[in-house]
């Protein structure tokens, strides 16, 4: 049975499946008991207490206990309720979840799950409280989905809560806004497998997270003068489906990556890398990365504006690609 | 500077007026984010004025402090100019931070505000490393992380209350016991008194009620004074309560985490009403003297507000402005390189 | 299971071998890493013996350890295999980790060792997190984690101390202060006495002699017992010395921190030596026996040595094994692709 | 006056240069008295105890402090004795010192400087000592060099020290086996100015901090075979010498970049994305990065030579990059 429900609601439904098959499965995270978290709701009154943890605010230790718990057998799912609450956190995540599997030469695993909550932007929550931290958990190994929608969020939780290695989710701080069709009984949607959003020959825009619905929007817009737009959302950014994209890409050998991680080295940056390694024949302009600005985000609602990639930058970066003949000017902009 | 109208800047009057300062900005700070001319949240100050009051009367302007996402009091309190943080808040080219901060980075460098903070407990070792370096140049000046009872399980604070205590820096924290953390009681979030907590560290730790602005500013002069001369760091532990919900947000919801009896108990202790009391014992005021403060405050909200709805927004084209001090060719990326 | 030839494993002799044991295995690593059979450092462990020996001694089999940089003695005296541990530091495929984790890493989680730890301090909150799913899943297992005076100072160790004595979890956090993190004196790095600071966390806190293995047992039993009955977590501070340098790139240099004086004060105390005086006056045993004892556990080290270096190498085509317990096509990729 | 030195003697001068210069500058670190560390030798005989502080092991507190006596005036360098110890500290580096100067609207700024020593692997030193953090900083909009010579490291750090923003300065884990000609009174080196390192018109590669040196050994071995690669080194990963990276690529048409960062989203991916977008015109094949693989490092030596970018790995890429005409295989390895 699919119905229309919010993306939280959609991760919660994922949450209380998972946690009443698998008994193992913890919730761990700051002001998570009480109701306060939409994505929390019911599991004291399902589970009981000792499956909802409420931590005092000490994100490394948090983050700590989650490895000691999988360690000891439990599948623990560590909740931030903020993005940028990774970075307290980060040499638990970076130095330990991520590196003790290999170093331990497979003697265990770490069967944890990262809810990576209020990633990007949403309206003047300004420098530290509108991160989009998906390419450092990335660049350090760390399994890692960026749902776009409340079904692909719900199948990807279940995913993440099966896998038997540590798994970020990036949950958008605009989540609360985003309502979409979800199974009642939803299957998992595997790792590492993209999509397309929407067919088009003759540019491929490959957007990720909250910038896919965006993305829709612009190439609905583009179409109406007869620029047709291929969407491709990765869904999961490691393992990352360098087939899917490649395929993406050769379909019309122009391609716009959209994103809302910081420029350099960011998620855009990796997938420009394996396009310029795969798609080498297949390209007939150079590609162009919309992604947001290497800066702070400013607090003040027109300079947000400025540095979030947004629908303009993206559709003067796809009418740019699309004009593309030999000879026109290299650099992007 | 702190505004004291016409009073006698060390009287008890002064004290209530800051205090009432304080609680009219917030109360319009709410009122514009529901007029939607302040964007996202604020966490509100109110009911906690003693605090920033007490502690900031201690300070002389050229001592810094740091703050916390409930930041607007302290600030306010240190000296920042009331019409630039409303027109921060408004996200304006006049506000403190040039409207690049908001209300949680909300700072004024030369008034010794190291900034509000989004990040509990990240301000603690900023406090320390200018205490440090005012100590390693010869100034005589003290610095003060303002936090909460939340802040005082976060690693980076810990590690920070040590250093101070072996360097025995100029620096007094003052830890803003309101009982929670968002929904958090401090009482299952930590064994034992915090006060002591601190003190195992090695610092001169004290406990005051925070509801008590003279209480509160007497503690805080013998810790600042004696950091200041160079006799240990110190810890200040004010027992206080916030009136209002985590931030705006949690208005018209009740996530059950306090009693309607136990805000009302708090809300009889408020800090206005205590000094107010006082003052009606002590000093030679009467309900005339208090409604030309009030009116005063109210005035001097309102041309604040004024002057920040007057003022203009940022220009589009400065948006990566301040990312550096020195940008060189293509830094920092715009969005398209 | 810990090694203790024919002897009633609760007597002192059984002590006194175990602690050989560590010092034994130790100095031989010692010896392999300069003939190039180990690579990179070792942080040696002599002189600390009677802290993991009489801490393990209270621990059962089921109970997990988390340990540090300085790790060895935790590791074997909690019961990893000394072959496998000799195999792990060679870089063997039959090491401890199959090679891949070398001596700032080796564990045995079959034996209960969560791991040495490059990360000063960063082993707490795993033990926190291991004890928290015992008790949530109703096994009366304990779990400590060992750490130097030095972690003390570390953020996610103090908030570990906070979160274990707000859940009374069963851990007790055994800290041995040997005085110096690497050159720096725990006088200037922190104030005031370690255990005290445990104790403003609301921990049931202990200082004891860290060079007496007797004194470290009891101490250790009394908190882990208490811990495993659910009436709270505790912390032991032992108070110990290293012989030797931070690691063995210290030999053949003086970086002037430590006296000679101070030295030799404390290997005065070698806790074989004050073992081995105790066991002179009260048990009988005579040079005999030590001579046994010593013999039998030099060839249990020359057979280990002897087995690992028997032992394969990892196969090349293996290095990317174990990075995850599933893998995905091109994850995780190679140097290129 | 040019003498031969060591990459540290080379980093120590340009500190005891500064620090004579620049009253203000304070070293800050843990165990950096006494004479353990050759870049930190003779400061507290020149300039006194209150220049040279010991921290505990509060690696975030460090940091913190750092940015504190920065905005009051000071000009910290904090020394992080080990690569992987940025990661306790990464909040008061992401989330505070990279974000403040915008928050505060250019009220202030943070002239610190980050010696992020050990960086790579040097043998042996397994999964926690051997790290490779340069993308995590430059994601995060830090200032970044990675000097390849001792002469680089003397005129990177004294630009670094010079610079009003923090700069963080990555130091090779083998920095102490380096030698090479210093000038006594040596000149700053800009941030922002790659470097040509050998000239070749067939291929180029683009080689960051330590793999500089070997690439310039392959280099010379693929020239006995007729094969003459270009060796360019950004030396700045923040800024980046763009234009200096596109001359550098089309002199030859064929790039192999060789970093030892990890893969996904490292410094070679931002190289890799910069590449396509601008020099899609003058590319004869597709780009290859050879890099170190996305995995923690094992400790024993036959496997940590497989996961690390190695000469042969060098070569093969080359060779491949070298040999490639349309049609060959677009997948690299
Ligand atoms: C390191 C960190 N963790 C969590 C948060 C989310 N958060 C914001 S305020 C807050 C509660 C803070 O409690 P306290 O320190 O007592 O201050 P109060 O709000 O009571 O003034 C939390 C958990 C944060 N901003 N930073
Ligand atoms: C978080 C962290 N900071 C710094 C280091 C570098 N380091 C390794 S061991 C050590 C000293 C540790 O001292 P202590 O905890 O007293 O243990 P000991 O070496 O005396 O056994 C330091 C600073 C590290 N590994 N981890
Ligand atoms: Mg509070
Ligand atoms: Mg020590």
């Amino acid at each position: 049975m699919t119905r229309e429900i919010g993306y939280l609601e959609a991760l919660n439904e994922a949450l209380l499946a998972e946690m009443a098959r698998d008994e193992s499965i913890v919730l761990i995270g700051e002001n998570i008991r009480g109701g306060f978290r939409p994505e929390a709701m019911g599991i004291e009154e399902a589970f009981g207490a000792n499956r909802i943890i409420d931590m005092p605010i000490s994100e490394a230790a948090m983050t700590g206990i989650a490895t000691g718990q999988a360690l000891a057998g439990g599948r623990p799912v560590v909740h931030f309720q903020v993005s940028s609450l990774i970075f307290p956190a980060f040499d638990q995540l970076v130095n330990q979840a991520a590196k003790l599997p290999l170093m331990l030469g497979g003697q265990g695993h770490i069967a944890a799950t990262y809810l990576v909550m209020g990633c990007g932007a949403s309206g003047g929550r300004a420098g530290q409280h509108s991160d989009s931290p998906h390419a450092y958990l990335v660049h350090a190994g760390i399994k890692s989905v960026a749902p776009a929608t409340p079904g692909d969020a719900k199948g990807l939780l279940i995913s993440a809560l099966r896998e038997p290695d540590p798994v970020a989710v990036f949950v958008p701080a605009v989540a609360g806004a985003i309502r979409g069709p979800v199974e009642a009984a939803a299957d998992p949607i595997p790792l590492g497998q993209g999509v397309v959003r929407r067919a088009g020959g003759d540019v491929t825009i490959v957007a990720v997270g909250q910038m896919v619905a965006d993305a829709l929007d612009v190439a609905e817009a583009l179409a109406g003068e007869g620029i047709e737009a291929l969407v491709w959302d990765p869904r999961s950014l490691l393992p990352l489906d360098r087939d899917g994209l490649a395929a993406a890409v050769a379909a019309t050998g122009r391609v716009v990556l959209f994103d809302d991680t910081a420029r350099t080295c960011g998620i855009a940056a990796e997938l420009a890398a394996t396009i310029a390694e795969r798609c080498h024949g297949s390209l007939k302009a150079p590609l162009r990365r919309v992604t947001r600005a290497d800066v702070t985000l400013p607090y003040s609602a027109p300079l947000e504006a400025e540095v979030l990639p947004g629908r303009g930058h993206l559709e003067a970066a796809v009418r740019e690609v699309v004009a593309w003949v030999p000879g026109s000017s290299s650099v992007p902009g | 500077m702190i505004e004291d109208g016409n009073l006698d800047p060390t009287s008890g009057v002064a004290l209530y007026r800051r205090m009432l300062r304080l609680r009219r900005f917030e109360e319009r700070v709410v009122e514009l984010l529901d007029a939607n001319e302040i964007a996202a949240h604020a966490h509100e100050y109110v009911g906690q004025e003693a605090v920033a009051v007490g502690v900031s009367a201690s300070l002389r302007a050229d001592d810094v402090v740091t703050s916390t996402h409930r930041g607007h009091g302290h600030v306010l309190a240190k000296g920042a100019d009331m019409a630039a943080m409303f027109a921060e808040l408004m996200g304006r080219e006049s506000g403190c931070n040039r409207g690049r901060g908001g209300s949680m980075h909300i700072a004024d460098l030369s008034a010794g505000i190291y900034g509000a903070n989004g990040i509990v407990g990240a301000g603690a070792p900023i406090a320390c490393g200018a205490a440090r370096r005012f100590r390693d140049s010869g100034q005589d000046r003290v610095a003060v992380p303002f936090f909460g009872d939340g802040a005082m399980n976060q690693g980076v604070l810990l590690e920070s209350l040590n250093v101070a205590a072996i360097w025995r820096l100029p620096v007094v924290f003052v830890c803003e016991n309101n009982l929670y953390a968002i929904t958090s009681p401090i009482s299952e979030m930590a064994a034992g008194e915090l006060y002591e907590r601190a003190a195992g560290f090695g610092l001169a730790s004290e406990a005051v009620d925070g509801m008590d602005v003279l209480a509160v500013r007497e503690a805080a002069e013998r810790l600042i004074e004696r950091a200041r001369r160079g006799e240990g760091a110190g810890f200040l532990e004010c027992r206080t309560y916030r009136f209002s919900g985590h931030f705006t947000a949690e208005r018209g919801r009740d996530f059950g985490y306090r009693t309607a009896a136990e805000i009302e108990d708090w809300r009889r202790r408020d800090p206005l009403d205590v000094q107010a009391r006082r003052l009606d014992g002590e000093e030679a005021w009467g309900t005339a003297d208090r409604a030309a403060i009030s009116a005063e405050v109210a005035a001097e909200v309102e041309a604040a507000v004024a002057q920040a709805r007057a003022a203009p927004w940022p220009e589009p084209a400065t948006a990566r402005d301040h990312m550096y001090a020195r940008t060189y060719p293509g830094l920092p990326a715009g969005p398209r390189g």
